[in-house]
């Protein structure tokens, strides 16, 4: 891209407008041809869940989002990257984590979102506690086998 | 002195969040300062009981149990990460 | 998802907000997980592009793209799914396309957004001339070869 | 009567978004069609001189020029497409 912007990470207890942070990514410029937002909300899993309550390691959360970014940034040409995670409470239906990816083509833009959400859920330090709707501690949210399977989709073949 | 720090139920179980160690010169691994910690009280042995399942940063970045300690000034222990 | 949504299809000559239909697909919502958008703009060309004029095929334009849609609401268990293709003058820096996915889970998300995409641009019946800044009529813009072989991604296995 | 349109550069080749024509009856498929077209005139055989990018839809349906017209009532001819 002709103006290299560098990733944008936060690490925030307040919610996020993508809007606003997609918009970050184009105003006043015209090489971006695609922007590929992603937007993990809380579900509230069939009405069982009152809330996540989200749990991180500061400082590292922060380097180990950067050091996704940067790897993201070094594998497709993009025209700007933001990543924004919350954490403390969030309710069923609120934001939890944004990933916008900007480019001149359109599987760039598409990839690096995908890959950022594919590592961020399985290298950033945050944690999910379940409170349930019955007042009831809903316990940790378990690892997924299958997250870390999907890591496998981005080994490089060099 | 080494700073040990603690998250999610890793947290819960050891009962703080973070505490100060003075390590004995003979623990040189993860491994070993896994093995040591389990000996210091049930509340170490329940949280750690599954050592497979821990996973460890050195000075905030992840590492696997076989590595050394090599005089890292944080060392965090946690459960597999659940973000995004 | 527990609540089945149609697609919504729309060919316009207006512009469209996308942080609104991202929105239309969750709110009162708790049973969506991901949100993937996919926005296409109108690019410079490094200073050498004044405008796209896209021509459509009335008719046959709305019903290719809900075939598209249909077949990626087929494919992934999709909460809700918005196309939106404007048509007419389009200035670099301006919108053009926009996917918007919802679903529980991520990758089904990003894989019907992306699906739509690949199909939209090799298949829905859509053209862009080139009026440059120098005044001057810069002809058709001719299809790329990649386009078509992206197609071979989504051959199904069965 | 058969509704011929045309999109894109074959539309400004052959002057006209659309026409109708009574299309003989040996004309049976895409193919014959485009042959026949070509003979209507020079803009017509300019338009259709590259016979294989030439995209076709029968009823608003994509086809390839093997296809049978079978009575199709709008046939429309363009470019390769280029949207999204």
């Amino acid at each position: 891209m002709s103006e290299h912007v560098p990733p944008s990470i936060r690490i925030q207890k307040e919610d996020f407008d993508a809007a606003r942070e997609a918009e970050r990514l184009t105003r006043g410029r015209r090489d971006v041809g695609a922007v590929v937002t992603f937007i993990g909300l809380c579900r509230d899993e069939h009405g069982t869940l009152a809330a996540l309550e989200l749990e991180h390691y500061p400082g590292m959360a922060e380097a180990e989002i950067s050091r996704i970014a940067a790897e993201a940034m070094a594998r497709w040409p993009l025209g700007g990257l933001t990543i924004i995670h919350r954490h403390g409470m969030v309710r069923p239906g609120e934001n939890i984590v944004l990933v916008v990816a900007a480019s001149r083509h359109r599987h760039a833009a598409f990839e690096a979102a995908s890959f950022v959400m594919d590592f961020l859920k399985t290298e950033a330090p945050f944690w999910k506690k379940q409170h349930l709707t019955d007042g009831t501690n809903g316990g940790w949210v378990e690892a997924k086998e299958s997250d870390a399977e999907m890591l496998g989709r981005w080994t490089r073949e060099n | 002195m080494t700073k040990l720090v603690y998250f999610a139920w890793v947290r819960e179980r050891i009962g703080v969040p973070e505490e100060e160690v003075a390590l004995p010169p003979e623990i040189e691994t993860v491994h070993d300062l896994l093995r040591w910690l389990k000996g210091r009280g049930e509340e170490y042995a329940f949280a750690l009981a599954h050592e497979d399942v821990i996973r460890v940063a050195l000075d905030r970045e992840h590492t696997d149990h076989d590595a050394k300690l090599a005089g890292a000034r944080e060392v965090a222990l946690f459960p597999p990460m659940t973000g995004g």
